[in-house]
């Protein structure tokens, strides 16, 4: 009833052409890893994406047989494309123009919480730790951290329960991602990590006595400060920087007009 | 795609009855299978926009992954030279089943499968190095050695796509190998062939894929 | 095949009997009857959220609901049914599986076994986002906005695997029409012959394929970002949560010509038929509705005109935004042009076709005010926008799928509903939707944000009109339902072509053979080629 | 004809008083300029359309017309509705872009203002450092610019009578700049969806006369309340969720003077107290304020080593918990509330409590 030429006339590819394009793909791959150890600078991508769609167009014209099919297939695939295009020059459209009022990364410009940062610190070097500190450090502690930390920095407070990761828990050495240095410490409750939230509002002075009372709770008494993590952490370490530590901070004032002339 | 009602040798094949032949039966399943090609292009778009954000912001982020040897280009490139081979079978299986040589089809889908699997056994080993060090996606990611800003989603849009395309490797070895049972039963020859045409297309799709995921993730810096 | 002619010989109903027959058919009818149940329950369940948010807003202050929580819910739920289960398939997968296959003369779509596959995707994926009805009710809204979806402790997650899932189905539906079309052509049925509702649905489908799979991309990274925190969306992980607006319009804008542009297919099929003379402008209809769905895909920037988004790429889109209104524009003088000295009939699916023109109108010229960026700024995310979605959704695709349901009910069924009952539940919800609906433009001028749980009292008395509008709304829905059950049970024979028109499916019995046709269709010549003078064949209007 | 013109812009001039909030700066009034525009436009297009549809059913209804015409179509009207609703388009959209681009680019000597959004309240840092909440004081007639980002999720800043609306994002800097004309209160919505108290996430901004403002930035204080409510809603004074009725019906106090319990009652909206403390006895994150003054609790006192006491809910206590929550909690609920030192001054703490009182 139905006539049997079915697929007589569909074109096979011969056992040589298939060896010829696989020999083809190996050596652009080789090309490709080879070219990579130079360093072209903004040229490494253009080249490694030429190289590739090469390697694309191969396979789609001899081994998914587009060169031997019906054109309305290529049609159809290069439409994908076309439109793979579309949603990133329009996205890269916006994202490239944004301008500077809209300052990508937030950590340039002193979080809200500046104001505090500007009072002189009472301490002569906050970051060495002293009793007073520590006194204040528990009661901060107290008010501040209870809620993720629990009271006793186990990691297990009221709300740790719907956090993802974790609190960090303080009684153990393991498992702190930015170290158990003070200044280590100080850095974490400056600029916040993960789903911790950012105490950038609160005074040096508090958050160095925050960094020094978490330290009492687990043994971290090893875990000194050198000069040089003081640097880092954008301290004087000869003591003439007072308390306003943290890394390059500008004031708010100086921030704010930076970002209006711009726009 | 087309009846496979039980096991029918290829010679007293017959097309599905809401088609006027064979041939146009064929032509429809290809043509349906490039749709779905494009699909998995856009499918995929999503990734390479997510990957061209971070190039384009944080070039300096990406240098320091590719100094910092994260992802080792040779088990990329390895896995580069297994997809390409497994692809190369896959076209001689194809053509192998159009030609009606039962053995060479059946052989060569092996081929493909194992090399498939090979290409899953090296992600394994580079997923598990990874895991070791803590090298994770996003807020996971504890791995001392490098800590610029935004690796942790470089990491992300790493798992992300070579994950993706992974499962995508897995559900083709799926495939093929309910192929090789079919071939075995002798199903395929020169008047339907179908199948094998379409899970070839699917294969050198996902070939294609990691043609262009490798020298992004793996080489360019 | 047997070759009786009655109306009740051997049809797709009677041809095999009991659950299994349906529930496993391959049968591209059953399938479309089948999607259209599972649709129109959906629509209830979204409508019941419409209603008692409506109920909720009738005053100031909380009162129907506890907290304003629960009212976020409510929305969430309206929002995600009606967009994700009921508009999208609405059209494409109830009356388009049933009539496509028909109206090019072939016996069943390209893939038959693929389109049940599609039909069980959705109703998996339906299932997965419902239930979360039952276990923790989402309250991001149906946009899913980053950073509060991540946030948020609520059951999101399986709301975003069910629309992930249902995506396919939508992906399935469209690569089974496409190849349909392309290959399964009646002989003599070439492209400047086929029905502008097959144009319709052509285009529909190439924005399916090629907007879907966007889709499904984002819910995965969201369902990532939830899950395991990759940080791409997420701003505490460095993310940026405009790049998901981004992912998730270059989806969704398209997605709402995937609901509007089918709708304007049964327009066009509806007026030619009703005023007895031929579509005007075919060709130029046809490239209009290309050109909807290949522009679709660079304006989905308007909705982010206030977003945050730079000024050069609100310049950009609010540009390109301008010329989707064009072949809109185009489309709709066309259907007017139709009725000029044509010799209207004014039955039930033409009431509806007027219906939909004078509501799509005013859903077209408010888009206009929302494309123009300086007047977006102040009407965005208010009621205006609500109103002006409502207008071209409700509007355009609910009362032109009532139009269709009128349409093609006698091919369905092989039965005429009451006339009578129908038009007054058109004239019902006609009066009901412009009552719950127009006030809200002004609502969203005067400044009364949207998802508000509650509202300052300033903004009262307009919010009462707009509940009391939505309850008449609600009735005139009932009562279609009610008629069109009622000519279901015991309608009067329709016999195969009773409103006279001349596409392919008319001229099968009707309910249609298991085959669709007794013997192979040959098209000799256009869709609309209505001369007037041929007599009706046993019209009962 | 020219009388129809007359009373139709006669109409419009009423339409406007009643649909579009007053345009409390310039560019407000240039923009209502483009909105009636693209009204009228519309209107034009849609009266068209719409009597074209009735005539031609009238005209040309089965009964009356039998023999409809052979027409497949006319190129040239085809051009002409394609090419003249393209020119308007872009007409619209060239006015429309000249209004924006000054929406956007404010005067360089604009007055900031830091907006910090969290949710459901707005902060206000001005560059002396003082901090309020809720209420954004700014001078007349001189240009002020708002730099916001959110802390939490996305919000958005919105002054219908300015009509200026930015989305406020976490992780970015946005900006809007306005120049008040009309001083008095104008109200401020928060329009991307927020969460549980989107709709209760409002702010007033005071627009101050000169000599008003210099007392502001001197430390006095302004009876905010005493000020003309919103100039589009003249007959109301709530600018709270759940506040004041319209003015008429103002529950108590000296004519339109909230009652402190009132003020207490707006501030625990407004600064996001009813997010987790209900008033009607339900258990929200917090305990509910119904009944509980006066009442004996045992509570956690941690400022004591944690040891568990009763203490008698009053003044004190309240005070206390309002400024330094986590002292003494109360027993089975989360230490979870963030402190409001700094956040709410003497007089808001004593409206706060005023209404605890009152509920009885």
């Amino acid at each position: 009833m139905s006539e049997h030429h079915s697929n007589e006339q569909h074109h096979i590819l011969s056992n040589s052409m298939a060896a010829k394009i696989f020999g083809a793909l190996l050596v652009l791959t080789v090309v490709t890893v080879w070219v990579a150890q130079f360093d072209l600078g903004s040229l490494n991508f253009a080249v490694a994406m030429l190289v590739a769609s090469v390697k694309a167009t191969l396979v789609c014209l001899f081994f998914m047989g587009l060169k031997y099919d019906h054109k309305e297939n290529t049609v159809i695939f290069s439409t994908s494309f076309i439109f793979m295009i579309i949603f990133m020059i329009l996205t890269f459209g916006d994202l490239l123009t944004r301008g500077d009022v809209y300052v990508k990364d937030m950590s340039k410009i002193i979080p809200d919480g500046a104001v505090a940062a500007q009072t002189k610190s009472k301490y002569e070097k906050a970051w060495v730790s002293n009793p007073e500190l520590l006194a204040h450090g528990k009661e901060l502690f107290a008010a501040q951290c209870v809620t993720c930390h629990g009271a006793g920095g186990a990691g297990n407070g009221v709300a740790a329960a719907g956090l993802n990761p974790k609190p960090r828990n303080f009684t153990v050495a393991d498992g702190w991602k930015n170290g158990r240095k003070a200044s280590a410490i100080y850095g974490t409750l400056t600029k916040g990590l993960n789903s911790m939230p950012a105490f950038a509002s609160l005074p040096p002075d508090d958050r160095w006595a925050l960094s020094h009372y978490v330290r009492t709770l687990g043994p971290h008494e090893s875990e000194k400060d050198s000069a040089e993590d003081l640097k880092k952490a954008g301290i004087d370490a000869s003591g003439a920087g007072g308390g306003s530590a943290g890394e390059k901070q500008i004031p708010i004032d100086v921030a704010i007009d930076l970002m209006s002339e711009k726009s | 795609m087309a009846q496979g009602t039980g096991s029918v040798s290829h010679l007293d094949r017959h097309h599905a009855h809401h088609f006027k032949s064979g041939h146009e039966e064929f032509e429809a399943c290809k043509q349906g299978m490039w749709i779905f090609l494009v699909t998995e292009v856009l499918f995929f778009s999503g990734m390479f926009v997510a990957y061209a954000v971070l190039r384009v912001f944080y070039p300096d982020m990406m240098h320091d992954v590719h100094h910092h040897k994260l992802l080792d280009w040779r088990m990329g490139a390895l896995n580069t030279v297994v997809l390409i081979t497994s692809s190369w079978t896959m076209a001689r299986a194809v053509s192998s089943s159009q030609r009606g040589e039962q053995k060479n089809t059946v052989g060569f889908l092996w081929a493909t499968l194992l090399l498939a699997g090979v290409f899953l056994v090296v992600k394994y080993f580079e997923y598990s190095h990874k895991i070791h060090e803590h090298i994770l996606p996003g807020a996971q990611y504890a791995y001392e050695g490098l800590t610029t800003a935004k690796v942790p989603i470089f990491m992300s849009v790493y798992f992300v796509m070579t994950g993706i395309h992974g499962l995508h490797v897995v559900i083709g070895m799926g495939v093929i190998y309910y192929l090789i049972r079919r071939a075995k039963r002798n199903e395929f020859g020169p008047r339907y062939f179908t199948p094998v045409e379409m899970t070839g297309l699917y294969w050198h799709f996902v070939d294609l894929v990691w043609i262009y995921l490798f020298p992004l993730l793996y080489l360019v810096g | 095949m047997s070759h009786s002619t009655t109306a009740h010989g051997d049809n797709y109903l009677n041809h095999s009997h009991g659950l299994k027959s349906w529930l496993l058919t391959l049968d591209h009818k059953r399938i479309g009857l089948m999607y259209l149940f599972v649709i129109l329950a959906m629509f209830l369940l979204g409508g019941i959220f419409a209603l008692l948010v409506r109920w909720e807003l009738f005053a100031p202050g909380m009162q129907f609901f506890s907290s304003p929580n629960t009212y976020n819910q409510a929305f969430t739920y309206h929002g995600a049914i009606m967009v994700f289960m009921v508009v999208i398939p609405l059209i494409p997968a109830a009356i388009g599986n049933f009539i496509l296959p028909m109206q090019i003369g072939a016996k069943d779509v390209a893939f038959p076994r693929w389109n049940l596959v599609s039909y069980y995707v959705y109703l998996f994926g339906l299932l997965i986002a419902a239930s979360t009805l039952f276990i923790n009710k989402v309250d991001t809204g149906w946009t899913f906005y980053a950073p509060y979806s991540i946030r948020t402790g609520t059951s999101a997650t399986l709301v975003l695997m069910g629309a992930f899932i249902m995506g396919f189905s939508s992906i399935l539906t469209g690569l089974n029409f496409i190849v349909s079309i392309h290959k399964l052509r009646a002989p003599g049925l070439t492209w400047d012959r086929l029905p502008l509702f097959l144009w319709a649905l052509y285009a529909t489908s190439i924005v399916q394929v090629l907007a879907t799979p966007v889709l499904a991309i984002t819910l995965l990274l969201l369902i990532l970002e939830r899950t395991i925190g990759i940080g791409i969306f997420d701003p505490k992980l460095g993310g940026d949560p405009v790049l998901f607006q981004h992912f998730f319009w270059f989806y969704s804008h398209p997605a709402v010509y995937i609901m509007v542009l089918p709708a304007m297919g049964v327009i066009s099929d509806v007026i030619p038929a009703f005023s007895r003379k031929p579509i005007f402008g075919y060709k130029a209809i046809a490239a209009a509705t290309f050109g909807i769905a290949l522009v679709a895909f660079v304006v989905w920037g308007h909705h982010m005109f206030v977003s945050g988004q730079s000024e050069f790429a609100n310049f950009v889109f609010s540009f390109l935004t301008m010329l989707v209104a064009v072949p809109t524009g185009v489309k709709v003088f066309s259907w007017l042009a139709t009725m000029y000295k044509g010799s209207l009939r004014m039955d039930t699916p033409m009431l509806y076709a007027f219906g939909f023109l004078f509501v799509f109108t005013i859903g077209g010229l408010t888009g206009v005010f929302l494309a123009v960026v300086s007047v977006d700024v102040h009407l965005t995310a208010t009621y205006f926008v609500v109103a002006h979605f409502h207008y071209v959704m409700v509007g355009g695709t609910l009362l032109a799928f009532l139009a269709g349901l009128h349409y093609w009910f006698p091919k369905f069924c092989g039965k005429m509903y009451n006339e009578g009952p129908a038009k007054l539940a058109a004239w019902l919800i006609m009066i009901g939707f412009n009552v719950t609906f127009f006030p809200q433009f002004i609502l969203g001028v005067l400044g009364m944000p949207r998802r508000y749980a509650d509202y300052l009292p300033q903004f009262e008395q307009l919010n009462r009109v707009s509940t009391i509008g939505s309850w008449f709304l609600a009735v005139g829905f009932v009562l279609v339902a009610w008629n069109l059950a009622k000519g279901l049970k015991s309608g009067v024979k329709s016999g195969p072509n009773p409103w006279g028109a001349l596409t392919l499916e008319w001229q099968t019995p009707s309910p249609p053979p298991h085959e669709n046709f007794l013997k192979e269709p040959v098209v000799t010549e256009g869709p609309y080629e209505y001369r007037g003078e041929k007599a009706l064949m046993g019209s009962n209007a | 004809m020219t009388k129809l013109v007359l009373c139709f812009f006669a109409l419009m001039q009423s339409a406007q008083a009643a649909t579009v909030p007053v345009a409390a700066t310039d560019l407000a009034g240039r923009w209502d300029g483009i909105y009636w525009f693209l009204v009228c436009l519309s209107l034009f297009f849609f009266v068209g359309i719409v009597a074209a549809m009735i005539i031609f059913v009238v005209k040309y209804r089965r009964e009356v017309y039998k023999k409809p015409k052979y027409i497949h179509g006319h190129t040239g009207l085809e051009i002409v509705w394609t090419v003249v609703p393209t020119i308007l388009l872009f007409v619209c959209f060239g006015w429309g872009w000249a209004v924006y681009r000054d929406m956007v680019h404010g005067p360089a000597d604009s007055m900031e203002v830091r907006v910090i959004g969290k949710q459901w309240l707005w902060q206000f840092v001005y560059k002396n450092g003082t901090t309020t909440v809720g209420d954004l004081y700014v001078p007349v007639n001189r240009p002020v610019k708002l730099i916001m980002s959110s802390e939490d999720v996305l919000h958005a800043f919105f002054i219908p009578n300015f009509r200026v609306k930015s989305d406020v994002v976490p992780g970015m800097y946005t900006s809007v700049w306005f120049e008040a004309k009309v001083p008095g209160i104008h109200q401020v919505y928060c329009t991307e969806y927020c969460g549980t108290s989107h709709s209760g996430m409002l702010a007033r901004v005071v627009v101050l006369s000169e000599d008003q403002w210099k007392d502001w930035l001197g430390g006095k204080k302004i009876d905010v309340d005493a000020l003309p409510a919103d100039p589009t809603f003249p007959g109301y004074r709530a600018n709270r969720l759940g506040e004041g009725l319209p003015e008429a019906q103002a529950s108590s106090g000296a004519g339109g003077q909230l009652s402190l319990a009132d003020k207490g009652k707006a501030l625990v909206s407004s600064k996001g107290c009813i997010a987790c403390h209900s008033a009607d006895g339900s258990k929200l994150v917090g305990p509910s304020y119904k009944g509980i003054y006066g009442m004996e609790e045992k509570v956690l006192d941690n400022s004591a080593g944690g040891k568990v006491i009763t203490v008698k809910i009053d003044d004190n206590y309240l005070r206390e918990s309002i400024e330094n929550p986590t002292a003494k909690v109360v027993e089975g609920y989360p230490p979870s509330m963030p402190p409001y030192k700094g956040l709410v001054n003497e007089e808001e703490i004593a409206a706060i409590i005023e209404y605890i009182k009152s509920l009885k």
